[in-house]
């Protein structure tokens, strides 16, 4: 039994690195400009796809590279030649916007990689199992993934408390329009920090690709998670953003371990359950079974506790 | 910047102008309408599965059609949604087209069995037959069955009947771990098992049986985690698409070395993701020889000619053929296409299948009757792969007809 | 008789900084009553306190003898109190008859009807345009309130507070920004709808205030430092040393 | 903060007076709406047009409700699908009790018990969801929206997991004799029902809350200082948005006999915002327009091309980009220019810059469906059909020529629609102005 918890916990923790990954990116792009881009986890998924291309015709290591740098570049034109355009409208009016840039990425992707799930493999040399507890592996690109994950954390992190860039940021992630004030070019800074954000789905998506699988459906599988974890973690705080990565990776691996529903536990407790009527399977249902379902209901009681999420100071 | 959505409005306008003049009158060819998924994610089974009809089709046209007429597919895209394929039927019905092809989904299947039930009880002028490939859902032949629908593949618990047929004969296997989408299909399949299992080896451990969302799972692991905690050594899954695909990786970082028995794990893209991580651990429960290693003659060639057609698409569901040449014989025998006399004719069928298989089509319940494999995934002696990734699926054991039939339970109403 | 409004010992901070500290001011009903006082002084926190905006950290506040601590917004202005904004605060998609129009509709009992139609309400229509006459505003209705002159939005601003019929009316620097021929009219205009009723304002153009005002308080450092006839408060030392004695910039 | 100025082509709230002349003017508008109704399944021939156009309906219905909340409350929801799939499964529940020997409810009646079913759903997650606007609305609307439509799939005993619910109207208790066997039938009860709930939701919003939602929508700080709680404008629009919804839902469960879990899931949310928005959110009208242009692209499209959904997504991002009015918008930033009578002097260079623009479009679809052809068929397949033309669409040329005609038609544009805008301009000058 211990060895499962250990092993829920890594793989929550690897999960959950990789979430802040995606919502490091998404929060840096709301905190900044407002905008809640619904396509961020689009990038994500044109992260991995560039990748198994790229990984096809040069290899793998150079893709890791160049795959974010491209979605990154992707990214600044939406901004550019998209956003911008439409940031006149309103901010409802963005927010549909990167939801046809949602929609649209699904097609185009489909329209070019097809439809079946692609086969795209880890790199050999990390295809071993790092080590073994009990029955249990843990795969070698696990290992890699959270190696890059921290990393990528690590220089944020840098970068933020480190940097007069990361000042500035940090600054008008609380006092948006600060910015402007300190003169500098606010739609080229837009633009940078929606392709850095972008850039960060991407890599995320290079590294989870072999993992998570890459098809079509990447996007909406992992899209309205990322939210989640943004909003509970407070909308523009990437303290928040990355507490609730983990929380939420850790809560969804380790939620699939436990077999309890409602009906075991009242009889547990001496309850006598009346399993009839339309209700009936809510005695059945398991934590296992719902566990995916346990972030949505912790995003609706968190905003309706806290409108500004745990960590935030602004609702909108 | 208006212009453009004037342009589009135009195109419209023209668009609405073509939808209300009235549409061809039908002509020569006898139609079979295909509705299945054309777009969206699951659009490469349903384009798969209209390229092996049209190819069934075409032979029948090249040995002179039926009665003199040949046969046209005329597909229809529902987007594996219910309210789309009923969209798709009232355009089906609309067209005056007898009959009509189905297969993914069986929610799908049940939308357009009862619609088509409804509608040839009201329209007894215009009545149209269903004919289902591949939704396996028992229901539809048991409780919800009707004189309108046929079904040409087997049912879940005919392959959990094969299936627990051969982990009986297995004595090394001692405790089973069941895990499925939490929907319909993967409710069945378990409960299934668990009720066979505990007929066929009472002294076979159940050790886990588990329901997963449905397409939401990001990372098996966990899963996988819990299916090594329990001491399994096999496994049960009805996943299909990415759930299986993922499932099947993470077996395989995980060190999960015991078989998996599944229902569709092939095919479609999926042999490939699954590709080394499956071999000798996937096996598939289904309804025609796998084409390895030594494929029936006619299946060889089925294959082979396909191949040449469409070398990104493989011959996965044998029983497209079977159920179009069955249909083309019915036709023939009632003389019409008249849903009724054409049903009445199939009732009872029998038919030799490219696998060489004697199938019947039983009168009580419009269930097809067949023996069922169980094939492994591997790269070892492949000679028909799938998806052209070297790996396939190999003869492992065949369970004969009569071993997996299961007793009708169906109380059919004819029309008088 | 009972004050319009009175403050007892009303205290607020932000974030550990007091801005008000200690606030007990009665307002007779009646009167028209201005608040002065230096940038930073507290009078439009003041403001938000009296009209629910913000919550007090302590201390009471009564609206005619009533306690409303506490209360929201549209609580407060259901007992007769309207306020109107420094920074232009009006519906900027609707036209100006649809402005005046929401800002009666409470007042006149229409609550959250669903089965009754605006355009209908006979009595709705008669304060709308009766308020938007007063406005010089008729010409103007079927304009959207957010494309009018500054001025007009200005005079909009005032006539959504006053429509109402609120008895307790509070305007936040009423002519800022405003040019000198414009003030003038916009102090006629305050001068007729506020006739008979308690007027509270916050002010920084002292012509204005001593223009209209029966009663001044002079806030600094978010205490009253007095509270007055203008003619006693022209003459007080403490104001003068306090308030007055820093050269003043007006308009 | 100040007031940010509107749009030009954003919708004024024209206070209509209640004179008689107006009042009998709009009384025409809905009757000439009723015969039209009425007229149209003899006029349309097409077998397949009265199925679409039933479908026309309900969604016509759902997206006028959802616009209840984004263009009159300014709460952009993601999930307005559960209220009415929910609405749905109850009416379709209710039918299967209907009958001989059960309950006395005949089949026009149903669309009232969807309704308050909807209704009954948007109060219980209103009343915490309305409490602010804007971000937080919208999230929690997507959390609620996921949590309903995984439920779906877990509650068997409600939802009937992957089959749904089926349900038979013809079972149920006549009323003055109406039979609803056929879809004719069928489409003359959502007509009907469609018209009086469009005209409820019109009057809802001319009502006092419906003028306090557009209050609200604008600022709702201000509407609480004229004594108006925002949440309660938010909540008593968001229980009407319901109730129409669930309508809609009901109307559903009568034309289809079924219910599934798609029906209430985020891509039937998706699908009203995007037909809402298309329509244009601005304006009544605009998701009329919107829900009917969408089902027909939607059910007619997937006829012609596997790629549809990419078209109806470059459509849409298309309607963001440059008609954020949407349809309604395009319409109305037109009268201007008719009441001035100078709506003929647009005609030509409308026509030039529709016909460059055909080509543009021509030249793109021919790629996009090349692209398609070649990525999804085998390459021993060397030939498809494209535009009434047989293409061989592995050799260069027809790639060149559709590039080219794209190209063209851009070159075209670009020197066009800045002639079609000075037009446009011109005509849509006041009179009497210089």
């Amino acid at each position: 039994m211990l060895e499962l918890a250990l092993f829920s916990l890594l793989n929550g923790l690897v999960f959950g690195m990789l979430l802040f990954m995606l919502s490091s990116g998404l929060t840096l792009i709301f905190g900044m400009m407002g905008v809640l881009n619904f396509a961020h986890a689009s990038f994500y998924m044109l992260g991995a796809y560039f990748a198994y291309t790229l990984g096809a015709s040069v290899d793998f290591w150079p893709a890791l590279l160049l795959a974010p740098l491209l979605v990154g570049g992707l990214g600044a034109l939406v901004e550019r030649f998209g956003l911008r355009r439409v940031h006149r409208f309103g901010h409802v009016a963005e927010l549909i916007f990167t939801f046809g840039v949602a929609i649209l990425v699904e097609e185009v992707v489909q329209l070019v990689w097809g439809r079946p799930a692609k086969s795209y493999e880890a790199p050999a040399v990390l295809d071993f199992a790092l080590f073994r507890l009990a029955d249990n592996a843990f795969p070698a690109y696990k290992g890699f993934m959270l190696l890059v994950a921290v990393g990528i954390f690590l220089f944020l992190f840098g970068v933020f408390t480190r940097t007069r860039a990361g000042l500035i940021i940090q600054a008008s992630l609380t006092h948006p329009g600060m910015v402007a004030m300190l003169g500098h070019n606010v739609p080229r800074v837009f633009m940078v920090v929606f392709g850095v954000g972008s850039a960060l789905a991407g890599l995320a998506g290079v590294i989870a690709g072999p993992v998570l699988g890459t098809f079509p459906g990447m996007a909406q599988v992992l899209g309205s998670i990322v939210f989640v974890v943004v909003v509970i973690g407070g909308l523009g705080s990437l303290t928040g953003a990355f507490i609730a990565s983990l929380a939420i990776g850790v809560i969804q691996t380790s939620a699939v371990a436990l077999d309890l529903s409602l009906g075991t536990t009242a009889a547990s407790l001496g309850l006598p359950v009346d399993g009839g009527g339309a209700l009936q399977d809510l005695w059945r249902v398991t934590i296992a079974q719902v566990a995916p379902m346990l972030p949505y209901l912790l995003l609706v009681l968190v905003l309706i506790v806290r409108p500004t999420g745990l960590f935030g100071t602004r609702e909108t | 910047m208006s212009k453009a959505k004037r342009g589009l409005i135009g195109v419209l306008v023209l668009a609405v102008v073509a939808w209300l003049a009235p549409g061809a009158m039908s002509a020569d060819p006898i139609r079979v309408a295909y509705i299945d998924p054309l777009s969206g994610p699951f659009a490469a089974t349903g384009e798969n599965g209209l390229k092996q009809f049209r190819y069934a089709a075409d032979q029948i046209n090249r040995a002179g059609g039926v009665l003199g007429r040949q046969v046209e597919i005329v597909p229809f895209d529902n987007k594996v949604s219910p309210q789309e394929s009923l969209i798709q039927l009232k355009k089906v019905i609309g067209d005056g087209i007898p009959f009509l092809f189905q297969g993914n989904s069986s929610g799908v299947a049940h939308a357009i069995s009862d619609a088509v039930q409804k509608h040839n009880e009201r329209n007894p002028g215009s009545r149209v037959l269903y004919l289902n490939y591949s939704a396996v859902d028992p229901a539809l032949t048991n409780e919800k069955c009707h004189f309108w629908h046929f079904r040409f593949d087997a049912h879940a618990d005919m392959k959990m009947a094969a299936l627990t047929d051969v982990i009986k004969a297995n004595a090394k296997i001692k405790k089973i771990y069941v895990i499925g989408q939490d929907y319909s299909f993967g409710k069945a399949v378990a409960d299934a098992a668990v009720k066979m299992l505990g007929q066929k080896r009472p002294d076979i451990q159940i050790v886990g049986n588990e329901l997963h969302p449905i397409g939401k799972v990001k990372d098996f692991s966990p899963y996988v985690q819990k299916i090594i905690a329990s001491g399994a050594d096999a496994v049960i899954t009805g996943n299909w698409g990415a759930d299986m695909v993922n499932l099947a990786k993470a077996a395989n970082d995980g060190g999960l070395k015991v078989p998996f028995y599944t229902y569709y794990a092939a095919s479609d893209g999926v042999t490939a993701a699954i590709g080394a991580a499956g071999v000798d651990r996937i096996r598939l429960v289904h309804e025609s020889h796998p084409g390895n290693p030594d494929a029936p003659k006619p299946l060889a060639d089925h294959i082979a000619g396909y191949k040449k057609l469409h070398a990104n698409n493989d011959i996965n569901q044998a029983r497209i053929h079977t159920a179009l040449n069955m249909l083309a014989l019915a036709v023939k025998k009632a003389g019409s296409t008249d849903a009724d006399k054409v049903a009445a004719a199939l009732e009872g069928m029998e038919w030799t299948n490219l696998s060489g298989d004697h199938v019947v089509m039983r009168p009580d319940d419009h269930q097809l009757l067949m023996p069922i494999y169980i094939s492994v995934h591997t790269n070892k002696g492949i000679k028909f792969d799938y998806d052209n990734s070297g790996f396939g699926l190999s003869l492992e054991s065949k369970i004969e007809r009569d071993k997996a039939t299961l007793p009708a339970a169906c109380t059919m109403k004819r029309p008088s | 008789m009972t004050p319009a409004i009175e403050l007892v010992d009303v205290h607020k901070d932000f974030g550990g900084t007091p801005i008000i500290r200690g606030v007990s001011l009665a307002i007779e009903a009646g009167t028209r009553q201005a608040l002065i006082g230096p940038n930073g002084a507290g009078k439009s926190t003041l403001f938000n306190l009296i009209t629910g905006k913000h919550a007090v950290s302590r201390g009471r506040i009564r609206l005619k003898g009533e306690d409303i601590t506490g209360l929201r917004p549209y609580a407060i202005n259901r007992r007769g109190l309207s306020r109107s904004f420094q920074v232009t605060n009006i519906f900027p998609w609707l036209s100006v008859l649809e402005n005046v129009r929401c800002s009666v509709l409470w007042a006149l009992g229409y609550r959250y009807s669903f089965w009754q139609r605006v355009e209908r309400a006979r009595d709705v229509q008669e304060r709308a345009d009766a308020v938007l006459e007063q406005l010089n505003l008729t010409a103007r209705r079927h304009v959207p309130a957010g494309v009018l002159s500054y001025a007009e939005q200005r005079a909009l601003e005032i006539g959504i507070t006053i429509a109402g019929g609120a008895d307790v009316i509070l305007l936040d620097e009423p002519t800022s920004g405003m040019s000198r021929s414009e003030t003038e009219q916009v102090v006629q205009l305050i001068r007729e709808v506020t006739a008979g009723k308690t007027l509270v304002m916050v002010e920084h153009d002292m012509s204005v205030v001593f223009d209209l005002a029966d009663r001044i308080a002079v806030l600094v450092y978010g205490e009253v430092i007095a509270h007055d006839t203008p003619e006693r408060i022209r003459a007080s030392a403490a104001v003068q040393e306090a308030y007055l004695g820093v050269p003043q910039t007006t308009g | 903060m100040s007031a940010p100025a509107p749009a030009t082509t954003r919708h004024v709230e024209v206070a209509a007076t209640a004179s008689w002349t107006h009042r009998l003017r709009r009384l025409g508008v809905w009757l000439a709406a009723g015969a039209l109704l009425l007229a149209l399944p003899h006029v349309v021939r097409n077998p397949v047009a009265v199925p679409v156009m039933n479908q026309m309906g309900i969604a016509v219905v759902f997206a006028l409700s959802y616009n209840m909340l984004l263009g009159q409350g300014g709460m952009l929801s993601f999930g307005h699908a559960v209220y009415f799939g929910l609405g749905g499964f109850i009416a379709a529940h209710v039918l299967n009790l209907a009958g001989p020997g059960g309950l006395y409810l005949p089949v026009p009646v149903l669309p009232l018990v969807g309704g308050l079913g909807g209704l009954l759903f948007a109060a219980l997650f209103g009343s915490f969801s309305t409490r602010r606007a804007g971000t937080v609305f919208a999230m929690i609307s997507l959390g609620v929206g996921e949590l309903i439509a995984a439920s779906s799939l877990i509650f068997d005993g409600f939802f009937g997991g992957e089959e749904g619910v089926t349900t038979n109207r013809t079972r149920a208790p006549l009323l003055l004799g109406l039979e609803f066997t056929t879809d004719r039938q069928v489409y003359y009860l959502i007509a009907g029902w469609a018209l009086v709930a469009a005209a409820l939701m019109y009057s809802f919003s001319r009502t006092p809350v419906g003028r306090m939602a557009n209050a609200v929508r604008d600022n709702a700080e201000r509407a609480e200082f004229v004594g108006y709680s925002a949440r309660w404008v938010r909540f008593v629009s968001f229980c009407a948005a319901g109730f129409f919804a669930g309508v809609a839902g009901g109307l559903f469960a009568i034309n289809y006999e079924i219910l599934t879990a798609e029906n209430l899931g985020l891509n039937a949310s998706g699908a009203v915002l995007l037909m809402t928005y298309i329509g244009g959110i601005g304006y009544f009208v605009g998701p009329i327009l919107g829900a009917v242009v969408f089902t027909f692209l939607q059910s007619m499209l997937s006829d012609y091309t596997g790629i549809w959904l990419l078209y109806l997504g470059i459509m849409f991002l298309a309607t963001v980009l440059f008609v954020p009015a949407g349809l309604a918008g395009l319409i109305a930033m037109h009268l201007p220019a008719w009441r001035a009578g100078r709506l003929r002097t647009l005609a030509a260079p409308y026509a030039l810059t529709a016909l460059v623009a055909l080509v543009t479009a021509a030249g793109v679809i021919g790629l996009l469906e090349l692209v398609h052809f070649v990525v999804s068929t085998s390459p021993s397949r060397t030939t498809m059909r494209l535009f009434w033309m047989t293409v061989p669409a592995r050799t260069l040329a027809p790639w060149l020529g559709f590039a080219a005609a794209a190209a063209a038609g851009a070159l075209g544009v670009r020197w066009a629609a800045p002639r079609a805008a000075a037009a446009f301009a011109a005509a849509s000058r006041p009179p009497g102005a210089p």
